[in-house]
């Protein structure tokens, strides 16, 4: 382990020690605002340092054996970037958090577990492998629960339920992708992990599948978005900001490396190499409907923060459009993947850029409702000013950060149309100009029902700006312009990132030498879209389309989710009361059946008890008639001994006159032992004999 | 409340039992018998006894302390001599070598086996009894406050 | 470590030497717990010294009288013997450090820590027994004390319930004894070594008489450790008892039966005579169901401690699972999850029993806003629930984790999956209770956290589940082991 | 005959199978506490019962050295009914003190009053 290596830590440990800090801080204001400064931009320079130090130094941390995996920390280019880039954003939205959360309660719970998740977010970009990249994103989404729901009130409570269930089950079934990537492949490592898939029991399209799932929940992609539009209308404007800008970029960087890393291979051969494509191809596609449908439903808004929401899942759908082209271009997919990472760098920005303006637009109104609002331009003339160029941006219009990513995108989809011959491919690219229109419209429509206009409602005249928002919201308009101007410089930047990917860097420097931006034909490019954009705005104004609400029941989440899990859960309970039931009635069945059995039973005992009744009758009977017998033969005996007495007396009395035995015939006397009654024990001791004997061997 | 027959069958019986029972607690290893029989009949007597005065006469009473020493007195006794055992550098219960070893057939003829039948019944008798006691005047409170 | 030889004995004879003394010294409280505590730490210093010693030398076999084997009782310590030892002597000193310094709801407290000695002590015996008689004596004794401490809260419920233990419980006593008998008939011996080269012989013989004790033995254990369709007893009792011993018997008392039925499984049975029968696939369905009712029916629970005997009952499934899917994975994480499972669950025990006894309040749905109020006590809670989701970085996600792998390992994806469900069911339950405690409206209740005596055994169970989330290798070499004693 | 022959060899497992039998009934069956106990007792005997006759030998004497006798009946299974009787009765001393409790508490010791008492109070 090198020394250098330990500088891993920084950005992992420190906001956590800050958060610890924080809270232990919380009776002091003032230290504790200083606190939270000190820790973001102490954590923003150390990833500055890692992103400086990481291309020649190739940094890795390897702790404890984890499980069998291990925690690691090996930061790629694209990493190291993302983890710049989310360290810079999280250090201004906590400097303008600071101001715009003065007033609110809870802020140390606030304060706290902003810390907590932007060492999960630095965590996920920072990860060497699938399952230090899944513990940091866990800690991330719980972490950010709190920031959801900060308002604590029904509308926030519901949004954080479908926040946190869609984050779990979507960890879920990220980790079983996981499960399934180290079950085949042995690793947990990002590593190319094609071939040895292929061989493998499990189906490299499932495991995309679920990868694409499992990170898709994030990302925003449709039909997994539903979480989003709920999330980002209730929680605080810096919240929102960092879900959008930074948190949502954790998604599209774990399907980035699914897809251009561990589902690739070094050398691919034909079989394999048709894998990437086909999932490239379906995410393509996956991508134009996540585009037009966010577009579709943010022009239908009416409150600022939803339009933005569903422009994010929009512009999301961007990103993941590069990203489908790259994968399914392979090798030569380097323009793609670097217009995907652009994209997401200027979305990073810009969106969270829009978020902190709406929020300072907020906290003068308390209301973000389209209708209510207008004519900001004169109370907020910085912010419009700021808001116009982000919008413009978003739109792509030339010398703004929005420009060169959005061109690169395009001229991505067309060379995936014309790559392998695909028609249909180039019907994407004509969704992907109407995609444009539509951003155009809502953008349209956002800042003219803010700024435009005149307003009638009621300003809260209490709360200054201060400094600390203006100064943020014109760094990143400035660092809008910034990128803007100089885009071959930045797409250089973005293209360094594609190391250790499959893209080739030999293909993809030439394609990038052969982009032109300045040209007539770009501008033209640009548009297009925007005067079909302004059409369309016009349109919707004048029809009055947008005004109406889109019914509960055509959402997504009425038709696919809620279903779904209802279902699931009467299925639950039905198949769990009936087994519970079942084992129940088993019981009593048993019961039942042991019962019948002991009734028959019973019938036998009373039958063998009426046996043994009748056997005693039987016994007394002949008892009875024994003892008869008996006395008979007694009566017999006595009879004969009587006439043996008489006899002897007659015999005796003729020898000598005496009456002194006829007195007490029945007194024991010697005398009076007979034969008879000594033939009577005999017999009786004969069978006592018998009797023991035959018992001692029975008993025996 | 006496019981003229139940007292006299007692002042008779209950030395008998007793002595019966001691023999058959003595003769343990002997004999078939030994630490549970003689203890069950030694506590029987107990029973007897209580039963014959009724638990009317504080002075005849038996104490809920006695039983409850008997028990772990018995209880004791058996562990103890077990760990005898291991003092002597052998193992736990170990007999041959730790306690003398007498004649065969004698009293004193195999070691702890009478001390530990001795602690075995003092442990029954007192067990048995004081299940009796417990059943007869123990348990808790009806509703459970307490 | 010569000096650990007499161990294995001297672990059950400390604890039941306490459990005697203990009543003798009436109503001096601070003797009595230092009795208690006192006999909780030496047999945890031994059982360490124990486990030491099984892992430097291999399996310690003790003839008890030093009489050998056919003739005399001996003590069988191997791994998963020693693992089992010290997961007990852990947990049980922590909730023994519980129940003498926590809220009191027993009358007689030098009756129950007797009660709860003997348990320690049984359930100590019955992991090391080396012979099934001896086996099945501690076996009675536990569950004779475990039903003893139900009952000795002394109301309708709890006396109830634990008449219900009791009953049922004497039904898998007499399975037990029968099977036990079964066996000895076919082998002649007790000594689980000898019977298992005996019935290498005569097993053959007598296919009916090893069928009918195997299906008695697995009933009989079932009962007892409450496998699914034999868990009636079990929400009413656990839910009932007293908190210590609802930490006891969920934590500890429902697994050493488990672990009882496991050692007999390749002690004495062998596991080619144990594959011979469908029991794997008889504990895979069981354990599903376990899984999927044990979670359904705790998500509909209002009571705080019958929402834990329910996931009780599924988590019993998961270590089921483990050795239901039989290999070295899926039983490192059914081992595992034995501790894991102990450690988190009475945890949640023992905070829920903090929180009733703190506020009054027992159903979830007025649970609204304690958080707030006791953050300290619920930040416990929140620990062991996110324990049982399995969220990393906690025990639980461990113990899932390997359960997952080891259903891949078996060819089963729907289990891996099934796993995961159950995570997301876990998730279903416990947040709710979770964000309603913290984030809910204000209740009228007056509740505080406890004083710092009263949570500072919660506080160690919550560091041991991070501190088994993150350092988990401090058990593999042991749980490892103990995987291979089943898998050859 | 064979049957008789194979009756009659095999009486006690028999006997004890349909003790068994009887005593799980009882025990599953009865609503009155106090049988559930006796079935309980039943049953533990029956178990009793076959263990001794697993070592039992026709002709066998006890196990204590004397001159002039052979044969000796196995005296382990002995032994163990010895600590089995101890077990079942405190088994039965416990739930007999358990009865009573319930009947101190609810005032009838039949399982299913009880249970609609319960119910009664819940509701």
């Amino acid at each position: 382990m090198h020394s250098l290596d330990l500088l891993l830590l920084v950005p992992i440990l420190l906001p956590l020690f800050g958060a610890g800090l924080v809270f232990l801080s919380r009776a002091r204001k003032r230290v504790q605002d200083a606190l939270i400064v000190v820790t973001v931009f102490l954590t923003f320079a150390g990833t500055a340092a890692i992103y400086l130090l990481n291309p020649e130094y190739r940094l890795q941390l390897v702790f404890f054996r984890l499980v069998d995996y291990g925690l690691s920390f090996r930061p790629t280019n694209l990493g190291t970037l993302f983890a710049l880039l989310s360290a810079g954003l999280w250090a201004l939205i906590s400097c303008y958090a600071l101001s715009y959360m003065r007033h609110s309660h809870s802020q140390t719970r606030f304060s706290s577990f902003l810390l907590v998740s932007l060492s999960g977010c630095l965590g996920v970009f920072l990860a060497g492998d699938y399952f230090t990249l899944f513990l940091f994103f866990e800690i991330m989404t719980f972490a950010a629960y709190p920031l959801v729901i900060h308002d604590e009130d029904d509308e926030a409570m519901r949004a954080g339920d479908s926040y946190l269930y869609m984050g779990v089950a979507g960890g879920l079934v990220l980790l079983l992708g996981i499960l399934m990537l180290v079950w085949s492949t042995g690793t947990a490592d990002i590593v190319p992990a094609l071939d040895k898939l292929q061989g493998g029991a499990i189906s490299p399209y499932m495991v995309a599948l679920v990868f694409l799932i499992g990170f898709g929940v994030k990302a925003g992609l449709v039909p997994l978005h539903i979480w989003i539009p709920h999330t980002y209308p209730v929680a605080p404007a810096p919240a929102t900001a960092l879900l959008s800008g930074v948190m949502g970029k954790t998604g599209f960087y774990g399907i980035l490396s699914v897809l251009t890393v561990t589902l690739s291979s070094p050398l691919p051969s034909k079989g394999t190499a048709a894998i990437p494509m086909n999932i490239g191809f379906t995410l393509i596609w996956v991508a134009l409907l996540t585009i037009l449908c966010g577009a579709v439903m943010a022009l239908l808004q009416k409150n600022v923060k939803r339009l933005l929401a569903y422009s994010s899942i929009s512009q999301m759908g961007y990103v993941m459009l590069a990203v489908g082209c790259a994968a399914y271009l392979g090798a030569k997919g380097g323009l793609p993947y670097t217009a995907a990472v652009f994209h997401a760098f200027n979305h990073a920005v810009f969106k969270a850029g829009l978020f902190m303006m709406m929020g300072s637009v907020y906290l003068r109104t308390q209301s973000l409702e389209l209708g209510k609002l207008g004519g900001m331009a004169k109370v907020l003339p910085f912010t419009a000013f700021a808001t116009l160029v982000a919008t413009l941006a978003v739109i792509g219009v030339p010398g703004l950060s929005g420009f060169g990513s959005k061109k690169l995108v395009q001229y991505g989809i067309e060379k995936a149309a014309a790559y392998h011959g695909e028609q249909v491919l180039t019907w994407a690219v004509w969704l992907f100009v109407l995609g444009s229109a539509l951003t155009a419209a809502y953008l349209i429509k956002l800042y003219y029902g803010v700024f435009l206009g005149s307003y009638r409602g009621k300003l809260v005249s209490g709360a200054k700006e201060g400094v600390t928002i203006p100064a943020v919201l014109g760094l990143v308009a400035g660092s809008i312009v910034a990128v803007g101007l100089f885009p071959e410089r930045m797409m250089g930047l973005m293209s360094r990132s594609a190391a250790g990917t499959v893209v080739n860097f030999g293909v993809m420097t030439e394609q990038l030498a052969a982009v032109k931006l300045w040209t007539v034909s770009s501008y033209t490019a640009v548009a297009v879209p925007v005067a079909i954009g302004v059409l369309v705005f016009f349109a919707a104004r004048h029809f009055k389309f947008g005004a109406g609400t889109v019914p509960w029941w055509l959402s997504v989440e009425a038709l696919l989710y809620r279903p779904i899990t209802q279902g699931f859960l009467r299925f639950c309970c039905r198949y769990v009361t009936r087994v519970e039931g079942g084992i129940c009635d088993l019981y009593d069945r048993s019961g039942t059946v042991s019962h019948s059995v002991l009734r028959r039973v019973k019938k036998l005992d009373a039958m063998l008890d009426e046996g043994y009744e009748a056997a005693q009758r039987t016994t007394s009977l002949v008892v009875d008639q024994a003892r008869g017998l008996e006395h008979g033969v007694e009566e017999a005996y006595a009879r004969v001994g009587h006439a043996a007495v008489e006899t002897t007396r007659r015999m005796r009395s003729e020898g000598s006159d005496s009456d002194a035995a006829e007195q007490q015939p029945g007194a024991w006397n010697p005398q009076n032992v007979t034969l008879g009654s000594l033939v009577v024990a005999g017999v009786m001791f004969v069978v006592l004999v018998v009797l023991y004997t035959v018992g001692i061997r029975v008993l025996r | 409340m006496h019981d003229m027959i139940l007292e006299m069958l007692g002042r008779i019986l209950i030395p008998a039992t007793q002595l019966f029972g001691a023999y058959i607690l003595f003769h343990g290893h002997l004999s078939p018998g030994g630490g549970f029989s003689g203890g069950t009949i030694i506590g029987a007597s107990f029973i007897f006894y209580s039963l014959v005065y009724r638990f009317s006469d504080k002075k005849h009473r038996l104490k809920h302390e006695t039983s409850l020493w008997f028990e772990v007195g018995g209880a004791l006794i058996y562990v103890g001599s077990g760990l005898v055992g291991i003092l002597f550098g052998r193992h736990f219960l170990t007999n041959q070598g730790v306690f003398p070893i007498g004649e065969p057939g004698r009293l004193w003829s195999s070691g702890m086996i009478l001390l530990v039948t001795l602690g075995i019944g003092a442990k029954v008798a007192g067990t048995v009894f004081k299940l009796f006691q417990e059943l007869l005047e123990g348990g808790a409170e009806p509703d459970g406050h307490h | 470590m010569p000096e650990f030889m007499h161990a294995p004995v001297l672990i059950v004879a400390v604890l039941l030497l306490a459990a005697f003394i203990t009543p003798l010294l009436g109503k001096r409280q601070a003797a009595t717990n230092a009795v208690f505590l006192g006999a909780g730490v030496v047999a945890l210093v031994l059982s360490v010294g124990m486990t030491l010693r099984v892992l430097a030398q291999g399996t310690l076999s003790y003839p008890v009288g030093g009489w050998p084997a056919p003739y005399g009782i001996v003590v069988l310590v191997d791994v998963f013997a020693a693992y089992s030892s010290l997961v007990l002597a852990t947990v049980a000193l922590i909730i023994f450090w519980f129940a003498a310094f926590g809220p009191r709801e027993v009358r007689h407290n030098g009756a129950y820590f007797t009660l709860i000695l003997l348990l320690t002590a049984a359930m100590q015996g019955m992991v090391m027994a080396g012979d099934l008689f001896n086996l099945f004596v501690f076996i009675e004794i536990s569950s004779l004390a475990a039903i003893a401490i139900i009952a000795i809260k002394g109301t309708k419920e709890s006396v109830e319930a634990s008449f219900r233990y009791l009953v049922l419980s004497a039904l898998g006593s007499g399975g037990l004894l029968f099977s036990i008998a079964l066996i000895f008939m076919i082998t002649g011996h007790l000594n689980m070594d000898y019977i298992r080269t005996t019935l290498m012989v005569t097993a053959e013989q007598y296919p009916l008489n090893l069928l009918t004790s195997i299906g008695l033995m697995v009933v009989g254990f079932g009962v007892k450790a409450a496998l699914f369709p034999m868990h009636v007893w079990l929400p009413d009792a656990h839910s009932n008892a007293p908190t210590a011993s609802s930490a006891l018997l969920s934590g500890l008392v429902v697994k050493v039966y488990i672990i009882a039925l496991m050692r007999i499984a390749y002690l004495a049975l062998g596991l080619e005579i144990f594959a011979l029968f469908p029991i794997r696939h008889l504990f895979l369905a069981l354990s599903t169901g376990a899984l999927v009712a044990g979670s359904v029916f705790a998500m509909v629970q209002d009571n705080v401690k019958r929402l834990l005997a329910f996931s009780t009952v599924a988590q019993v499934g998961c270590i089921f699972l483990g050795f239901g899917l039989f290999n070295q994975r899926a039983i490192e994480g059914g081992v595992l999850h034995i501790l894991n499972h102990a450690v988190m669950k009475s945890l949640l025990f023992l905070t829920a029993g903090v929180i009733i006894h703190q506020s009054g309040i027992k159903k979830l749905s007025q649970f609204s806003g304690l958080g707030r109020k006791m953050p300290l006590t619920f930040a416990a809670f929140t620990i062991g629930a996110m324990s049982m989701v399995g969220v990393p970085g906690t025990a639980g996600f461990i113990s899932k984790l390997y359960l997952a792998l080891g259903a891949l390992d078996a060819d089963m994806l729907v289990f891996a999956v099934l796993i995961l469900i159950s995570s997301l069911l876990n998730a279903a339950y416990y947040f709710p209770i979770i964000i309603s405690a913290f984030f809910g409206r204000d209740s009228d209740a007056e509740a505080t956290d406890p004083a710092f005596a009263v949570l500072a055994p919660v506080a160690v169970l919550a560091g041991m589940v991070f501190f088994f989330g993150m350092f988990p290798s401090l058990m593999v070499p042991l749980v490892r082991q103990t995987a291979l004693l089943f898998v050859r | 005959m064979v049957i008789i022959e194979r009756l009659y060899t095999n009486i006690y497992y028999l006997i004890s199978v349909v003790l068994f039998i009887i005593g799980f009934h009882t025990m599953l069956t009865h609503n009155n506490l106090l049988k559930k106990i006796m079935g309980m007792n039943i049953m533990d005997t029956s178990l009793f019962l076959f263990f001794v006759s697993i070592g039992y030998i026709r002709g066998g004497q006890a196990p204590i050295l004397r001159e002039g006798v052979i044969q000796y009946v196995n005296p382990v299974p002995s032994a163990l009914i010895l600590t089995g009787i101890v077990i079942s009765v405190s088994f039965t001393a416990f739930a007999l003190a358990l009865v009573v409790l319930l009947h101190k508490q609810y005032g009838t010791i039949d399982a299913d009053k009880i249970i609609a008492l319960r119910s009664r109070r819940h509701a």
